[in-house]
């Protein structure tokens, strides 16, 4: 078991340097110059020409990848031209928020999912099946900025029932740190208002976030439910007298979840995706507001960061996703 | 026509492991035979039928059919190979492909290899089609629009396409019922009649079935043929113990099972068998020999005995169970 | 003579499809009294496994219908029962077991919890877990599954087939119900493991007294374990006879050609006889005899109407009408002139 | 606004991050707010039209050849840690800056060397410069003075103390950095015993929070719920919804900034004099005032009007169609046919639809127009060279001082590679004016040539002269002490005055 | 031979193949959803077909100023209100049509070309070749799309042409996927083992046995991208990155209108329900679709 982690783990690093050259030959095909960029903008030539050496600049391209990959794996990301400040640090600063909002979200997805899939494919073809599949197609096809912005308007502003953006109130006082999760240090620190705050904060953007997750959990698992309930151990199950509430919430549902793991699994990474477009719409200070901001300044180094983070992030969590699969599923278990 | 010498064919898998899917088999046929190939799931029937047309690859050893060599063999033999050895698969929905008419599926063969083309064609492909009991309205339809037996029918006209002389059958009516499975037995034992030169392999774990169309007999068991004969001796006369038990096993339609066949007194099994991955040492069917002896069969790999005139038996007892 | 533990009068089903109903049973009436193991065979597709099904409400509806008919179990009627009822028979009164032993246990949970799960539903949870588990492992032992113990706490893709129809049959046995339905036992199964689980069977029906009905397409797996035969054509029983007259007595035209068309093992023949044309369109079911159009015997009276049975023998019935029309072909007649 | 142990806290809602408060490294609106409050310069930009205000030198003189600058420091001005400023500390700042040769360096670093800055005694500052420089003065209130010894206590590596003094401070300004949390808010905490006092009586102001709301429609909504006092860059549509609220307040107030659409005159079409013109004459320049719905006013010179010398030139062109197809007709394209590169700042909507307004103007011509959006740090580059530049750019740009040098220059070859030097000007006539009157320290004799510089220019036209774009900033109405000036950068407010009058 | 009746079939039912296609018709046309979304697609591409001729005020949408209307509400003039210059937003929504569908074939098709034949060829080589695609295919899985889609469109700048680009880069790796499963899937069906044995080469099988099999998938999954890439570049149009003006795309204009929000809700709300009504089309038709091409899939 602890050797497929490892040899996962290690394919994962495997991946991860592949990522690095396809961000790194993204970046520097930019047509910008980087070292102008850096330099600002009434920065005379020798300014220019002096940060071009101080970062290298000047070499070739090979050495100049292999000089980022030794830099990243020393935790040296770069420097951001936009925020000014190393990118490491901002990295730090700003990934807790991203996470915490996206594990809210797809929470808040798997939450309300998996009971509605499980609804739905029960009463097949009901008005309720017809409900809820329209929220799932609904999910996909609505644009989650646009949403979010309705969202944020309607609720927050004209009906004011929650706050507008941000992590927290404005005079409400950061937690110390420990995660950088707000709602996770609130509750470390035994501050129960500042963590509804802090969940109040999340609620909106995580709702705009979740939609397509939700829909996709929804269908899938809807439709795996069906396939199940119609399979031969569930019929067998039917036959030996067992009742409808264990058959759907134990027999069928332990089969059903496992296609929609990895669906969650798929998800996750694309909500990571979807945080710069949601946090921009509710000024959320996250990894992906980081992201669209530094791309439309063409600053590259934190573009880079931030899709190796996420690429990391997404590995990982498919990583955690096998292992749940064989927690779960005795077959694959064998097979580890 | 058909030979194979001391075959080996392993799959490795991803974990490391072998599967020993055919393991030292040798068998011999003669020019217009059919041999049956009997034996239980997983014992490498199939795969032996795939290797002989050279579509999975042998590990070692040798196959020669219909004059060429398999083992290595270049495109050119291969493609040479097409038009005198053909297949005809269990499952008869499986094997046609679900987007080609049937005249179409049937063409295939004279196509790659033959200079037949339009009309020419056409009225080949009706021939054969006819020729197998399927009339001209069947042409231009798709396999599931046919019945299991309708389209084991096309799947037999086209490996006869090509006249091959040497036609591996692949369990062809396991998959059909009984009606069925009697018009295609009927058919394939006119076609021995009709064509006295075709050798066929003939894939099956229906003992009744190999009774009824084959002349000799192969049984296998985990990759090895333990037993093998002219028909009739090995039904009358088994003498190896598992082939005893094949026998007993076999569901005969009569009112008194007890009184179904001459030998009604071999001992049925029991256990399930090992698995191919790690086959047993010595006699790969000693963990359910009735009549094992440790020491021997668990130890020594047995040796082919002749027990009669071309019959032989894989079992250190073989001669010893005669008088049973 | 006993009451009939089941009792299936003029039972019709019908699928709704695209093309309109499927008329998958068309009439069937059938009595099993207490201690009879009846062997339902008959071809793919004629409707054996639907008709078991149908009788204890296991179809899904829609699409499946039920059109005409009842079905008693000791003297209750199941047909329109709601299916807090139907469930509370079944397991407990009438146990099944099914063709395909890989496919019927749930692969994600053990053997045990499976085996304790249906034992306690069947008991309508009077028993507790502990006892459940008890019973569970003496029903294995029970079907010499080796090492209880073991298996009880295995998953079941680490048991082999025949082991797993094993599990299968304890988990259907084990609250001892009335009735066993054996939905085609060993079709999946190698031989030399289909004839242990045959034993097995039959040994079961003689040491626990089951009423059992068994399903096959294999005349041959019936004869080994029945006392009795029903043939079943396109939806419809034709023939119903002890398992003795059935292979020296067949009477309905269908039964012979089935035999006609077996080959045997041990008694070689030239030839086999096969019953020309195909299954009729249930969409659109012949008025009259079901099997008219492929019978050589056929005439127009064939057609004209539905076919009532004919009783040629104690407890054995045909629903021909060359046995109704003064018995013209009595033992083998026509057919043999053909074959 | 909320109070925080009995004091007020007010909030700004801005949209820059503040990426350090370090005096010395680079410069942004936001980071200027902050230092503004936290640190002193000898002097201060104040009033409009701006004045450089006496600030931690209560007084100066020069010397008679315009090369000697000495600065006299109030006495009691003390650091937030209670050591006295001294001339030492003005010495060591200025330094450190020119010798980091980031952020304000260029402002000095040719007219004054490190060595050249000494203290006479306790509160005598002396800097001698290389050459006689005319705006020398009106850049110190961009230079602040940090603690050295604080700084030297922090530094690492030789580093000037660049890191430490990132997210910390060694000032003696009005306000103490409270908490530093990036990209969420910045907390300044009032100074109440700041050396120089406040202008207003009330003790009630406990400080500012500069939070980041990072759309306008989220400021807006903000301003609007009362989660901030104050905030800037609203859109005009936006200034004038929120202006008809009685709670809000807005203030609307020209600038210096000065706006145009650059003309590549070295590039392949816009060295074409005539072309240049057609386009001048063709604009709408209306479009400019309705986009800003009025808080705009057409520029009448390139000089803004804030800037000392400003004149009226006459015949600077006004959308007049005849003028442009006669100016049209004796360029190189008199038939127009030709598709012009238009780039603006990615993102800024007025810019889209200034762009929007010229391609519909220039349909008249037959011209086409191109609109590329850009990031402003690819604008840069490509400003940077004449075979890159495009053919006409949008460009907002704040001189730093009033000085009319700081304008002028922008139109010398100097200026080359600078984002507004992207027009790559280069009149031998005009780049002798602007050296000369930059030589002059008197402003008699620097008057009327800058008059005649503007006139030159309009000549030229190297750009499609815009406007004046007023800065505005939206408030409710318990803000008090909002003193606006033209110098100061765009989102930039002075924080000094600013209070709370308890609702 | 034996037994004529072996020939007598079932009665013959006339046209079979036409009897399927209508079976598949009517399938589909039962499911109401599948059916609104053939409409939504139909109305869609008429609107990008026709829109341009229909729309009230064409040069609206192709760089026109108007400030003397500019933030007017919905009337009859401009059913969909007017914009911050004074654009009628119904026209431009109209004109938005066609840069979407434009993006959403290209993408999609781009896509397709890249992915379709790399899936082919690792699913039917295997070694090393079929190993380095599927790597290749994993890492750029790796990454959430989008964020991907925004660096190459950061790097290349902004723009439809360079929006396209990117999100075709981005797209192709699905496909890669799909197909290469399915091949794999297809490559060891017995009727390609039939084939073989008859003497097929590795191209015939390809192309005659396995990519007519394969198509059903691709042409569901084509549908339902087909949506998603709309969304995509309405995504990077929002964040800036993606068509520019004058050119109207919905993704753009909703993030121009979003500083109108909420006094001229109009700006923000028509162009993203259009987004919303035509990626919903094209989902639902890929449902209804799925259902009748591909039953056993979900
Ligand atoms: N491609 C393969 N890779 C790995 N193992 C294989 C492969 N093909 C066959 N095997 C294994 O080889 C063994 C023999 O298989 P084969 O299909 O020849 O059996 P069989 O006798 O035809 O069985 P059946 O009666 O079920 O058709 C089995 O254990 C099977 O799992
Ligand atoms: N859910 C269903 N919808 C429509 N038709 C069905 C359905 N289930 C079964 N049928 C049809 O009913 C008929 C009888 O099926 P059934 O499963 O009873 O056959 P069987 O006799 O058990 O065959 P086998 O020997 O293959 O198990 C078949 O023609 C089948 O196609
Ligand atoms: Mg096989
Ligand atoms: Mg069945
Ligand atoms: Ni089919």
């Amino acid at each position: 078991m602890s050797r497929l982690i490892l040899k996962r783990l290690a394919l994962t690093a495997l991946m991860l340097l592949g990522l690095a050259v396809v961000t790194f030959t993204v970046a520097n095909i930019a047509p910008g110059d980087p070292a102008r960029l850096a330099a600002g903008p009434d920065a005379t030539q020798e300014m220019v020409e002096r940060i071009r050496v101080e970062r290298g600049l000047d070499q070739p391209l090979p050495l100049r990848f292999a000089y980022y990959v030794s830099d990243l794996l020393t935790g040296d990301l770069g420097t951001s031209v936009y925020t000014g400040r190393p990118v490491a640090e901002d990295m730090a600063t700003f990934l807790p928020a991203t996470l915490e909002l996206v594990l809210f979200a797809i929470t808040l997805a798997i939450v309300f999912g998996i009971p509605l899939g499980v609804a739905a494919a029960v009463r097949q073809n009901k008005a309720s099946d017809h409900l809820i599949r329209l929220i799932a197609v609904s999910g996909v096809a609505l644009p989650m900025f646009w949403l979010g912005l309705m969202l944020q308007w309607y609720l927050a502003l004209e009906l004011d029932l929650f706050p507008l953006r941000g992590r927290l109130g404005v005079f409400s006082d950061v937690p110390p740190t420990i995660t950088g999760m707000y709602t996770v240090d609130a509750l470390l620190a035994g501050r129960l208002d500042t963590f509804a705050e802090a969940l109040r904060h999340m609620l909106l953007p995580a709702l705009a976030l979740s939609l397509p997750a939700l829909a996709a959990i929804i269908r899938v698992n809807r439709a795996e439910m069906l396939e199940v309930l119609g399979r031969d151990y569930v019929v067998n199950a039917r036959a030996q007298g067992i009742g409808p509430g264990r058959i759907i919430g134990a027999y069928a549902l332990k089969n059903a979840i496992l296609p929609t793991l990895a669906m969650i699994g798929l998800r996750f990474g694309w909500m990571l995706g979807g945080t710069v477009l949601v946090e921009g719409v509710f000024d959320f200070p996250g990894i992906g507001l980081y992201a669209a901001k530094a791309a439309v300044s063409s600053d590259f180094e934190p573009i880079m960061a931030v899709t190796l983070a996420l690429g990391a992030a997404f590995m990982l969590t498919n990583l955690v996703i096998d292992l749940l699969y064989a927690a779960l599923d005795p077959r694959v278990r064998a097979q580890i | 026509m058909l030979e194979l010498d001391d075959l080996r064919i392993h799959f490795p898998l991803a974990s490391g492991e072998v599967v020993k899917a055919v393991d030292g088999v040798t068998l011999k046929l003669a020019a217009g035979e059919t041999v049956g190939l009997v034996g239980e799931s997983g014992s490498g029937k199939s795969t032996i039928g795939k290797a002989a047309l050279g579509l999975i690859p042998a590990t070692s050893g040798a196959i020669r059919a219909g004059g060429e060599d398999v083992v290595g063999a270049s495109a050119a033999t291969l493609r040479r190979l097409r038009s005198r050895a053909q297949i005809i698969f269990q499952d008869p929905h499986a094997s046609l492909n679900p987007r080609m008419t049937i005249s179409r599926s049937v063409a295939e063969g004279l196509i790659l290899n033959t200079p037949l083309r339009g009309r020419a064609l056409r009225e080949r492909v009706a021939e054969l089609l006819a020729r197998v009991g399927l009339p001209e309205q069947f042409l231009n339809r798709f396999p599931h629009e046919l019945s299991g037996g309708q389209k084991q029918r096309a799947c037999i006209a086209r490996a006869l396409a090509l006249d091959p002389e040497v036609l591996v059958l692949d369990e062809p009516t396991s998959a059909l019922d009984v009606s069925v499975q009697a018009q295609i037995l009927t058919f394939l034992k006119e076609l021995q009649a009709a064509r006295p030169s075709m050798t066929s392999l003939f894939i099956s774990h229906n003992l009744a079935v190999v009774r009824f169309l084959c002349q000799r007999v192969a049984v296998m068991y985990l990759g090895r043929i333990v037993e093998e004969g002219p028909v009739a001796e090995v039904f009358e006369n088994p003498r190896h113990p598992y082939t005893r038990a094949l026998l007993a096993a076999a569901p005969a339609p009569e009112a008194n099972p007890r009184a179904k066949g001459p030998r009604v007194d071999y001992v049925e099994l029991t256990g399930d068998i090992p698995s191919p991955v790690n086959t047993p040492p010595g006699c790969a069917f000693h963990t359910r020999c009735p009549v094992a002896r440790k020491g021997i069969c668990d130890v020594d790999r047995p040796a082919d005995l002749d027990v009669g005139p071309r019959h032989r038996a894989a079992c250190h007892f073989a001669r010893d169970l005669e008088a049973a | 003579m006993t009451d009939p533990l089941l009792s299936i009068r003029g039972l019709e089903l019908a699928f709704d499809t695209f093309d309109g109903p499927y008329h998958a049973i068309g009439g069937v009436t059938l009595d099993l009294r207490p201690g009879e193991a009846l062997g339902l065979v008959g071809e793919t597709g004629c409707g054996k496994s639907v008709l078991t099904r149908a009788a204890f409400g296991l179809l899904p509806s829609p699409p499946a219908r039920i059109v005409a008919g009842s079905v008693k179990l000791a003297g209750r009627e199941l047909v329109g029962l709601p299916e807090r009822d139907l469930r509370s028979i079944r397991g407990a009164e009438v146990a099944m077991i099914f063709q395909d032993p890989m496919t019927y246990l749930n692969p994600v949970f053990r053997v045990g919890t499976q085996l304790v799960d249906a034992i306690r539903a069947q008991s309508k949870g009077r028993i507790r877990k502990a006892e459940a588990k008890d019973i569970a492992l003496a029903m294995l032992e029970k079907v010499h599954l080796p090492n209880p113990e073991r298996q009880f706490r295995a998953y079941p893709h680490e048991l082999s087939g025949g082991m797993r129809q094993r599990v299968l049959i304890a988990m259907a046995l084990a609250a001892k119900p009335r009735l066993l339905i054996a939905d085609e036992p060993t079709t999946a199964l190698d031989v030399t493991i289909q004839a242990q689980i045959l034993r097995l069977m039959g040994e079961l029906v003689e040491d626990m007294g089951l009423t059992m009905i068994m399903i096959s397409h294999d005349l041959g797996v019936v004869a080994q374990v029945c006392s009795r035969v029903a043939v079943m054509y396109a939806g419809q029983i034709v023939e119903d006879a002890p398992v003795e007259r059935i292979f020296d007595a067949p009477s309905h035209p269908y039964t012979r050609g089935l035999l006609k068309a077996l080959p045997h093992p041990f008694k070689p023949a030239d030839s086999l006889a096969s019953i020309p044309g195909s299954l009729p369109d249930l969409l659109h079911p012949p008025t009259g005899c079901r099997f008219a159009p492929r019978c050589p015997h056929a005439g127009p009276a064939c057609v004209s109407g539905p076919v009532p049975f004919a009783d040629l023998a104690p407890g054995h019935r045909a629903a021909c009408r060359l046995h109704l029309e003064g018995g013209v072909l009595g033992g083998t007649g026509a057919l043999a002139e053909t074959a | 606004v909320e109070k925080v142990d009995g004091k007020f806290w007010m909030v700004i809602g801005g949209r820059q991050a503040v990426s350090h408060v370090d005096p010395g490294q680079s410069y942004d609106y936001a980071i200027r707010m902050m230092t503004q409050a936290l640190y002193d310069g000898l002097v201060k930009y104040e009033g409009d039209p701006p004045q450089v205000k006496p600030w931690l030198a209560e007084s100066w003189e020069t010397s008679e050849d315009g090369l000697t600058w000495t600065f006299h420091l109030a006495q009691n001005a003390t650091f937030h840690n209670g050591d006295p400023v001294t001339a030492e500390a003005v010495v060591y700042s200025y330094q450190r800056v020119l010798n980091m040769n980031e952020g304000v360096a260029w402002m000095l670093s040719d007219v004054l060397k490190p060595e050249n800055i000494k203290a006479v005694d306790a509160h005598t500052v002396e800097f001698t410069l290389d050459r006689p420089y005319a705006p020398f003065l009106s850049f110190l209130p961009w230079w602040f003075v940090v603690n050295p010894a604080q700084v030297e206590a922090n530094v690492v590596d030789g580093d000037f103390g660049k890191a430490w003094l990132a997210t910390n401070e060694a000032g003696s300004g009005p306000y103490t950095l409270e908490k530093f949390d990036q990209g969420t808010a910045y907390w300044l905490k009032r100074n109440p015993d700041y050396w120089k006092g406040f202008p207003y009586e009330d003790d009630a102001m406990g400080g500012i929070i500069y939070r980041l709301i990072r759309e306008s429609s989220s400021q807006r909504a903000s301003l609007l719920k009362g989660e901030a006092d104050l905030v800037t860059d609203l859109t005009p549509e936006e200034l004038d919804a929120v202006g008809a609220r009685n709670e809000i307040e807005i203030t609307s107030t020209p600038a210096l900034t000065s706006f145009g659409f650059k003309m590549n005159t070295q590039g392949q079409h816009m060295s074409d004099v005539n072309l240049r013109k057609a386009v001048a004459y063709a604009f709408d320049y209306d479009s400019l005032i309705k986009i800003y719905n009025g808080q705009a006013k057409l520029q009448d010179s390139p000089f803004t009007d804030a800037i000392r010398g400003h004149v009226d030139v006459e015949g600077i062109p006004r959308q007049d169609l005849e003028k442009a197809k006669e100016y049209l007709a004796k360029s190189a394209w008199p038939e127009g046919g030709i598709t012009l590169e238009f780039v603006y700042v990615q993102g800024l909507e007025q810019q889209r639809q200034m762009g929007l307004a010229l391609l519909d103007s220039l349909k008249a011509l037959n011209i086409e127009l191109e609109m590329v959006p850009l990031t402003w740090p690819n604008m840069v580059a490509r400003a940077a060279d004449p075979a890159q530049s495009p053919d006409l750019m949008c460009i907002f740009a704040t001189p730093v001082s009033t000085d009319p040098d700081a304008v002028a220059i922008q139109y010398h070859p100097s200026s080359h590679g600078k984002y507004y030097g992207s027009h790559f000007l280069d009149d031998a006539e005009l780049n002798a004016m602007i050296m000369e009157a930059r030589s002059l320290s008197e402003w008699s004799e620097r008057e009327p040539i800058y008059a005649q510089i503007q006139a030159r220019i309009v000549e030229l036209q190297p750009e499609v002269f815009g406007m004046m774009r007023n800065r505005s900033f939206a408030h409710r109405d318990w803000v008090k002490g909002y003193a606006d000036s033209p110098i100061r950068m765009t989102g930039e407010v002075d924080l000094y005055p600013l209070h709370i009058q308890a609702p | 031979m034996s037994d004529a009746a072996l020939s007598a079939a079932p009665a013959a039912r006339r046209p079979m193949r036409f009897r399927e296609t209508r079976r598949m018709a009517a399938t589909y046309s039962r499911s109401i959803s599948a059916m609104l979304g053939l409409a939504l697609v139909v109305l869609f591409l008429a609107t990008a077909a026709f829109g341009p001729m229909v729309a009230p005020f064409p040069e609206d949408a192709v760089g026109a100023v108007n400030f003397e209307a500019k933030l007017l509400p919905p009337s009859a003039e401009h059913p969909f209100g007017t914009d911050q210059v004074g654009n009628d937003i119904f026209s431009r929504v109209l004109f938005g049509a066609r840069t979407t569908l434009q993006i959403g074939l290209t993408v999609t098709g781009i896509a397709i070309l890249i992915g379709v034949p790399l899936g082919l060829i690792a699913g039917m080589t295997g070694g090393w070749v079929a190993e380095t695609i599927m790597r290749v295919t994993d890492i750029f899985l790796s990454i959430p799309g989008l964020i991907l889609a925004i660096a190459i469109v950061g790097a290349l700048g902004p723009g439809i042409l360079n929006a396209m680009v990117a999100l075709s880069l981005v797209w192709w790796p699905g496909y890669v996927r799909l197909v290469q499963a399915k091949t794999l899937s297809l490559r060891n069906e017995v009727y390609v083992d039939a084939a073989r044995a008859l003497g097929a080469g590795p191209f015939r099988i390809l192309f005659v046995h396995v990519l007519p099999n394969c198509l059903s998938p691709i042409v569901v999954k084509a549908s339902m991208d087909m949506g998603m890439a709309i969304l995509g570049a309405a995504s990077l149009g929002f964040l800036g990155l993606g068509a520019q003006p004058p050119f109207p795309e919905w993704g753009a204009m909703i993030a121009q209108g979003r500083s109108y929000l909420p006094d001229w809700w109009w700006c923000a709300f028509f162009p993203g329900l259009a987004i919303y009504l035509t990626v919903l089309g094209f989902n639902l038709m890929g449902d209804g679709l799925r259902d009748v091409l591909d039953p056993r899939q979900r």
